[in-house]
């Protein structure tokens, strides 16, 4: 197992030295942050100056290597835009984007295996057919569309829910219940897949010819030989999600690092995009980690 | 142990119909099917003749006739819909649309079909260090921010249709090379690749006739389904500003435009929306009937169907 | 912090369900556009930040009356006058307080500008001090002299952007202001809210708002939503789609002018004949009430009618298609290339309707026979063709833009759009240069003489640009709440200006 | 009419297929009783596992209908009762043994677990379960019990695993145990060991066991009576000495006929300068050593017969000697020209010498070419064989020799059986008109009577051809009427190597002695006794 874990550690390490090298060169051929940062009628003294502070006056090799020097002291920089830490504005953001991602996966789980296992328990029957169509219009739509018009008729029409924004329970509702819907038509659809194989294999029949209740046959014996497909698809999405829901953010003016990340692109707050593309990347790779472990608890013949 | 008897030696081989037949009986079978493929076809067609037929309906301006109303009977058969912020009738519109939506839609999951599948098959096949070096490449494109490239690629090549292909091809390219390779890893363990060895086939030919061709339906799928995926991705880079923008249209644009009148003129957002759930629907459903069409022990279920119903 | 922004989430969730989104009497809500990234005083004149802070937390010298007609009034200044060699002396109010609880005098005052001038920082204060070296002297605790050259008619007025800091503040950003202002800021959860809370300890008189807590929504139709549901008092802008209730959405004019920067040494558009046809071609008229709002003016300057020197006598160009087609026959009949394709480059997202606008204009130049492409891109690619120098192997362009002059003088406008070596400059004339040089260095009547005369002589002589709509905000302004917007509520929103309705 | 243990009476059921309905099993009724054993024996395709499955409701409708018939067990007819009553007759008053129990034990729970489910689903407690379970597992002959019941099914071998299979189905004391070809995947020595003790479980509890094989030697080692079923339906039935030597049935006779090991043996060729020469070859795969110095000579135009059970390397010495692995030591000198060393150009021309014939072929035939693609492929690769224009006539010709009709050359694998399948896998290989054909378990898959077609097949070619094989078989008796020499195989090593004759009447090893002992004799009286003779020999 260790060894395992450090072969992917060097593997992701690769992938992130690469991506941040590419990100790093790639980001700063869109402008310059001078430009965007002071406004339209600043006078070139203000625009030297600011130059001259964020060190932009450097060859561009020059700053990359300022800036893998700071890092390797684990110092991300300063957001310009924001004039603190980029590590801290990106951490602040990434906690939410956390909460929401693992909200929403926990729920579309629970809810996607639940409805895949029974659609595939009785093969296009009535509530295969229903939940088959809606979980495919639910793949299908595009959520801005859905979060507006949610936002039109829960929130100023029936007044039953908060428009926008963070600070109570209910203001959590609409954005979980419009991030709920893609992942969930996704998952739903995989989890029936995989498991109409599960429930059709042998160990399947042997459990029928043990006198085994069928729910306990649906949800003991196929599901769990049915997760790792489950799991990796569920991995995917969540990994989707915890790059943060943009649209999502930005339409319910939630703080998270999806809307950071397109602000600062935006911007051209080098830091900040670079510091979240790390956060994130390391989320996802702890993320992956914990979906091995997971494959390796749920199949034994994993393990070794 | 199946309980479907296996034909044995003596068995005389039941006569096939002809593929084509076969199919379209399979589609026949499948209602849904049937519908999605229906509407994929009006939509083709809106996108291969709109813009020659409507293309100057759908641009023409009426500053005075801006946010009509659907559902005016008295007006053209083009104003059913109802009219856009700058009076421009939204069906016409959204017929036009359909060009741009489908060539985003389809050149990017052909580039990165196209892309992917050409590096997943090298990944799988050719040496470890080969493969893990095209995986590692894989990762750095999956971790890229999507939203960073389109920035990026928009700001130097200017925003323009063909570059939002490339910004969609590109994010969605891993997805291809990593079904391939992990689907190419264990079809090349495969007996009758093996067989092909013994005759002495080339890992050219090898890989693209008879490990592509087993791997093509798997990709088929995920395709459709990418193409719904890359329509509802083109929307949201509209929707935030960095995608396609005006006087290009696309069903995306019309919806992210519309969202500023939500509250006062619903049908400017509600048509696109209602036009890209239709079409990934019906790509949803497609794929769905493909993969059991295209998988010779499901298909079972289809022709029992078409034969029961027809 | 990463395990107190933890605490902070599980907390928020712990949180009863009770919706806390009902006000407090006395309190309001102020749901913003833009996100508000620091809170440094020096940074005030950035609309997002002075909203929040500038005569809520952070005072000035002086203040333009907008609300009236008083010109500049006195706030943290009780008087001022110019001397003999041209420099500016203050008299400071006595007895104000900073919300740290130090006394403000000169030495604040002194401490504030050289904060705003400083090379380590880049305070956006600066800017309207180009071109000229500012030194404050203190005279004793209550009076200050600033010597400036050259010397600076408009002075008093420049003072109304620099904002207030105790002499203890540090060179760098702070994120937490301290001001002499009505309110102090008591929280800020980064991407979440602002408070701020009433002083006791105000110098002047109490407002009646007792705590205002400030969100951001990017997205305009939230904004108005959350006014409507309750969520929230005043949104200072919302579209104008969303401005459906006349009881709640008040129009104002809001400072900016949209417009089209024409490139007097690019070829068509080097032609004053060419110029002419575009500004001929356009149906101003056709705009308004529909995809710009019924209150928008049509523009006769790039700043508003309220500015300095305005010339009442500039007329707007009629719409005349037929006559700018005849224009175009005559310059190309004169060897213009009058078919060069010319393109439009518009900001995504720059106002409401940006996008319809644009495309109903490269309409109507269609029809008067330009051959007009429009590409809309965001912020940083617009700038690279808004400012410059101007890039060279993009074709002819026009850009639109949209400019803010909420000072009430020509000079925050005219250096920039139209002197030759002005950064947005697209014109090149000699005398416009000379009037522009002449205008600032004047005051009282002859500089609004003069004013007058660049205003007449660059729309009609040298037609430097197409000049479009002062533009129209909408705030929505719930009915508990005795509040209007003015024409500079895109720069600042005074909470003490906020009345209640019994 | 007696009451019977259990009851199949008139049983008809159909499935609805690509080729319309199929009748699975027409009009079938046969029974068991206390202590009795009862086979039913059928090549696939016969339906002959269809009744068992009606009996456990195993039968998924749809596809499948039950169109007419009863199954009497208890007085009650089974087919009325409701799901509930049914699940609890299942695995409680009668039990299933599956064949090929790694894929019928589910892989990701632990086997005490599953044992104990059978009995907490049936109303006992854990703890009692618990407790059962060790001494089951302990009656199976598991080693250290304990332990077993924490581990998962693929940590067992393939005999344990059908053993813990067998403790699970006695767990609640069946009346009735149903046993789906349990020994079907297992080695010959396995086989034995397994249904000893079937019988011997069957004398403590007195139930009643029905064994579906297609086996005669499985049949007549355990079975009292048989039913012997065809196209769904029972041609035959009697007590298993009276079926065996007095077959009424054409078919019965055919497949008594067939059952492999009572033909002529072959006489070595004379000797000659051997083709193939390979010396002290070595495999390892980590530590695991799959080829330890193994040598052959193989004549121009012989069969080699190559056997061992599972593990013994003999299929990895197929893949090394046709270069599809890499041997770590050792030559294999063709035709005096080292295999092993060879480039790949000199490789490439070699391919048309050596070809192979694959287990399975429904794996090793490309799905998604026809035949005419799948054998033309030889001559793209190496086009110098055969000019285009000729290739639709030559395809047609080998279909021919291979038994198959011409017009088969435009369909797809799939459409075919096994038995022609194999035959399309022996025309590619004679495509390239090879001189030595490896054929790893080329029979093993298949059906008694298609693999004596298939055997007699390949003699026809040694004969016309003069081909020289190598032949990989798990099975003794298979090989016995087929090659020139046999090569014993166990654990890497060649632990015996003679001519045929030498091999089957004086075998000199150990292993190769209980490999034979081993085999089930098609004849009841000679397994009777065997029996006998293995029993006095404990005694």
């Amino acid at each position: 197992m260790l060894t395992f874990i450090r072969k992917r550690s060097v593997a992701s390490l690769i992938s992130l030295v690469g991506l941040v090298i590419l990100v790093f060169f790639l980001s700063r051929l869109t402008g310059d942050p001078t430009d965007l940062y002071l406004p339209i009628d600043a006078t070139d003294e203000m625009r030297a100056q600011f130059r001259e502070i964020y060190g932009l006056n450097d060859p561009l090799i020059v700053q990359f290597g300022h800036y893998v020097g700071d890092l390797v002291q684990l110092d991300f920089g300063e957001s310009i835009r924001k004039a603190r830490p980029a590590i801290d504005v990106v951490l602040e953001a990434f906690v939410w984007t956390l909460q929401l991602a693992v909200i929403t996966m926990a729920l579309v789980t629970a809810a996607a295996i639940v409805v895949g296992s029974l659609a595939a328990f009785r093969v296009g029957g009535f509530f295969d057919r229903v939940s088959g169509v809606l979980s495919l219009v639910a793949a299908s739509a595009p959520d801005f569309w859905i979060a507006i018009v949610a936002i039109v008729v829960f929130a100023v029409g029936l007044g039953w829910l908060p428009t926008s924004g963070t600070g109570t329970p209910w203001h959590w509702i609409l954005p979980i219940a419009v991030l709920f819907i893609r992942p969930f038509g996704l998952i739903v659809q995989v989890v029936r897949g995989s498991m109409i194989n599960a429930l059709s294999s042998a160990y399947v029949k042997t459990a029928r010819a043990k006198g085994i209740k069928t729910r306990k046959i649906i949800f003991v014996h196929a599901l769990r030989n049915a997760m790792l497909p489950i799991i990796t698809v569920i991995g995917d999405q969540a990994a989707s999600l915890l790059n943060g829901a943009v649209v999502i953010e930005t339409i319910f003016g939630f703080p998270g690092v999806g809307k950071l990340m397109i602000d600062s692109i935006l911007q051209r707050d080098f830091t900040v995009v670079l510091a979240s593309i790390m956060v994130t990347a390391l989320a996802i790779f702890v993320m992956n980690l914990l979906i091995d472990l997971a494959y390796a608890a749920l199949d034994p013949r994993i393990r070794h | 142990m199946s309980n479907v008897p296996a034909m044995t030696d003596g068995t005389v081989l039941p006569d096939e119909p002809s593929a084509p037949r076969r199919f379209l009986r399979m589609l026949w079978a499948d209602k849904f099917a049937l519908a999605a493929t229906i509407i994929l076809l009006v939509v083709v067609l809106m996108a291969v003749f709109g813009p020659a037929l409507l293309g100057d309906v759908a641009q023409k301006q009426n500053l005075r006739g801006r946010n009509a109303p659907p559902f005016d009977w008295e007006r053209g058969w083009l104003w059913w819909m109802g009219a856009d912020s700058l009076g421009r009738p939204l069906l016409a519109r959204i017929i036009v649309a359909a060009r741009n939506t489908i060539t985003v839609a389809a050149g990017a999951v052909l580039c990165s079909a196209l892309v992917g599948t050409a590096l997943g098959l090298v990944a799988g096949y050719a040496s470890r260090r080969v493969g893990e070096a095209i995986m590692r490449l894989a990762d750095v494109i999956m971790s890229f921010p999507s939203l960073l490239l389109a920035v990026i690629v928009l700001y130097i090549l200017g925003p323009s249709v063909a570059n939002v292909v490339v910004v969609l091809a590109i994010t969605r390219i891993p997805v291809y090379l990593r079904t391939t390779r992990a689907e190419v890893l264990e079809i090349r363990e495969r007996m009758f690749v093996s067989a092909a060895r013994v005759m002495g086939a080339s890992s050219r030919r090898i890989v693209l006739r008879h490990i592509l061709p087993v791997v093509l339906p798997t990709l088929m799928t995920i395709a459709t389904l990418d193409f719904a995926y890359v329509m509802l991705a083109e929307s949201a880079l509209s929707f935030l500003g960095i995608g396609i923008q005006p006087p290009e249209i696309t069903w995306g644009l019309m919806i992210a435009q519309g969202k500023e009148h939500l509250t006062r003129a619903w049908w400017l957002s509600f048509w696109p929306g209602l036009a890209i759930i239709l079409t990934t629907l019906s790509l949803n459903l497609l794929s769905n009937w493909m993969r059991i069409a295209l998988d010779p022990t499901q298909r079972w279920r289809l022709e029992m169907r078409g034969r029961s119903n027809g | 912090m990463f395990g107190k922004a933890i605490t902070g989430g599980a907390l928020l969730l712990a949180t009863s369900l009770t919706p806390v989104w009902a006000q407090d009497n006395k309190a309001v809500t102020i749901v913003l556009n833009e996100e508000v990234d620091v809170l440094e005083p020096c940074m005030a004149t950035r609309s997002n930040i002075g909203r929040v802070i500038l005569g809520n937390v952070n005072e000035t010298l002086t203040e333009l009356d907008v609300r009236g007609d008083q010109g500049l009034m006195p706030r943290l200044a009780e008087s001022w006058e110019q001397m003999e060699d041209g420099s500016w002396r203050f008299h400071l109010r006595q007895g104000v307080t900073f919300s740290d609880g130090s006394t403000f005098d000169a030495q604040d005052v002194k401490h504030s500008f050289d904060r705003v001038f400083d090379p380590t920082i880049t305070c956006e204060a600066a800017r309207y001090f180009g071109g000229m070296t500012v030194a404050a002297n203190v005279v004793d605790d209550q009076t200050i002299d600033f010597v400036v050259d050259p010397v600076q008619p408009i002075l008093p007025l420049l003072l109304s952007l620099v904002t207030i800091v105790p002499a203890e503040t540090p060179i760098e950003f702070v994120r937490d202001p301290v001001g002499t202002g009505p309110y102090a800021v008591t929280e800020w959860s980064p991407g979440q809210q602002i408070v701020l809370t009433r002083r006791d300890d105000y110098w002047g008189e109490a407002p009646e708002v007792t705590q205002a807590t400030y969100v951001v929504r990017t997205d305009p139709a939230v904004r108005a939503a959350m006014v409507e549901a309750g969520e929230a008092d005043i949104a200072p802008t919302i579209s104008q789609d969303d401005a459906t209730n006349t009881a709640t959405d008040i129009p104002y004019l809001n400072s900016e002018t949209v417009y089209l920067r024409l490139d007097a040494s690019q070829a068509p558009v080097n032609d004053v004949r060419v110029r002419r046809a575009i500004n001929m071609a356009i149906d101003r008229e056709a705009f308004i009430g529909t995809l710009v709002p019924q209150d928008a003016l049509l523009a006769t300057a790039i700043y508003p009618p309220t500015t300095q020197g305005w010339n009442p006598d500039v007329q707007v160009p009629a719409y005349d298609p037929e006559g700018a087609k005849a224009l175009l026959e005559e310059a190309r009949a004169d060897g213009v290339p009058v078919d060069t394709p010319i393109t439009i480059f518009a900001r995504t997202a720059n106002f409401p309707n940006v996008t319809e606008v644009m495309e109903a204009i490269q309409q109507m130049l269609q029809e008067a026979g330009f051959t007009v492409e429009l590409q809309m891109v965001e912020v940083a690619e617009h700038e690279v063709y808004y400012s410059k120098p101007y890039p060279t192997d993009r074709g002819v362009y026009i850009i639109a833009a949209m400019h803010d002059n909420r000072m009430g003088d020509p000079s925050f406008s005219a250096y920039f759009k139209y002197h030759s070596e002005g950064r947005q400059s697209g014109i090149s004339d000699p005398h416009v240069d000379d009037l522009i040089t002449r205008a600032s260095a004047a005051t009282g009547e002859e500089r609004n003489k003069l004013w007058s005369e660049l205003q007449a002589y660059v729309h009609d002589e040298v037609v430097a640009d197409v000049l479009l709509f002062h533009m129209v905000g909408f705030a929505r302004v719930a009915e508990r709440i005795d509040w209007t917007p003015t024409i500079a509520t895109n720069s600042q929103l005074q909470l003490s200006e906020i009345g209640f309705k019994e | 009419m007696a009451d019977h243990l259990l009851e199949v009476r008139n049983l008809s059921v159909e499935f609805h297929t690509a080729g319309g309905v199929v009748k699975a099993v027409n009009d079938v009724s046969w029974h068991v009783d206390r202590r009795e054993t009862l086979a039913i024996l059928g090549e696939s395709g016969s339906g002959k596992s269809v009744s068992t499955a009606a009996i456990l409701d195993l039968i998924d409708m749809p596809p499948g209908r039950i169109t007419s018939g009863e199954i009497r067990f208890d007085g009650r007819d089974l087919l009325k009762l409701g799901a509930a009553e049914r699940r609890d007759i299942n695995g409680r008053r009668i039990a299933m043994i599956f064949q090929d129990p790694l894929s019928h034990l589910n892989p990701v729970y632990n086997v005490g677990w599953q044992i104990v489910e059978t009995m907490t689903a049936h109303g006992q407690s854990r703890a009692k379960a618990q407790a059962e379970a060790l001494r089951l597992v302990t009656r199976v002959g598991i080693p250290n019990p304990a332990e077993a019941l924490r581990k998962y099914p693929h940590e067992f071998s393939g005999g344990q695993r059908q053993r813990l299979m067998i403790a699970m189905a006695l767990a609640m004391k069946p009346d009735v145990i149903i046993a789906d070809e349990p020994t079907t995947a297992l080695d010959v020595t396995v086989q034995a060991e397994v249904l000893a003790l079937l019988k011997e479980l069957q004398g403590e509890t007195g139930m009643g066991v029905v064994i579906i094989t297609h086996d005669l030697g499985v049949v007549a080692e355990i079975a009292d009576r048989v039913v012997v079923m065809n196209a769904g339906e029972i041609v035959e039935s009697g007590t298993t000495r009276d079926v065996y030597h007095n077959p009424r049935h054409p078919y019965t006779r055919k497949l008594i006929g067939a059952a492999p090991g009572k033909g002529e043996m072959h006489a070595p060729l004379s000797t000659a300068e051997p083709v193939l020469k390979v010396r002290n070859v070595m495999k390892t795969y980590g530590t695991f050593k799959a080829l330890d110095g193994v040598g052959l000579d193989l004549m121009a135009g012989e069969t080699l017969a190559v056997v061992g059970e599972s593990g013994s390397g003999k299929s990895t010495l197929a893949r090394i000697l046709l270069r599809l692995d890499e041997a770590d030591a050792g030559e294999a000198l063709w035709k005096g020209r080292d295999l092993f060393r060879m480039s790949p150009v000199e490789l490439f021309v070699l391919r048309r010498d050596l070809q192979m014939v694959f287990q399975d072929p429904t794996q090793s035939l490309n799905p998604r070419m026809t035949v005419f693609q799948l054998i033309s492929e030889a001559w793209v690769i190496h086009p110098e064989i055969l000019p285009k224009a000729q290739w639709r006539r030559r395809v047609a010709d080998l279909l021919a020799q291979v038994g198959l009709r011409p017009e088969h050359a435009n369909r797809y694998p799939h459409q075919f059986s096994g038995g022609q399948r194999q035959r399309i896998a022996i025309a590619r290989a004679l495509a390239l008109e090879p001189e030595l054909i490896i054929c790893d378990e080329a029979v093993s898959a298949l059906d008694v009577s298609v693999q004596a077609q298939v055997i007699d097949l390949l003699n026809r070619l040694r004969r016309e051809m003069g081909i020289a094989f190598i032949f990989i078989a798990h099975d003794l008796p298979v090989v016995r009427d087929f090659a020139d020499h046999v090569m014993v195989m166990r654990k890497g090593r060649v632990v015996e190597y003679g001519t045929v004759r030498q091999v089957f009447e004086a075998p000199r090893d150990p292993y190769t002695q209980a490999l034979l002992a081993a085999g089930l004799d098609p004849d009841p009286d000679v397994q009777a006794a065997r029996r006998a003779e293995r029993l006095s020999v404990r005694a």
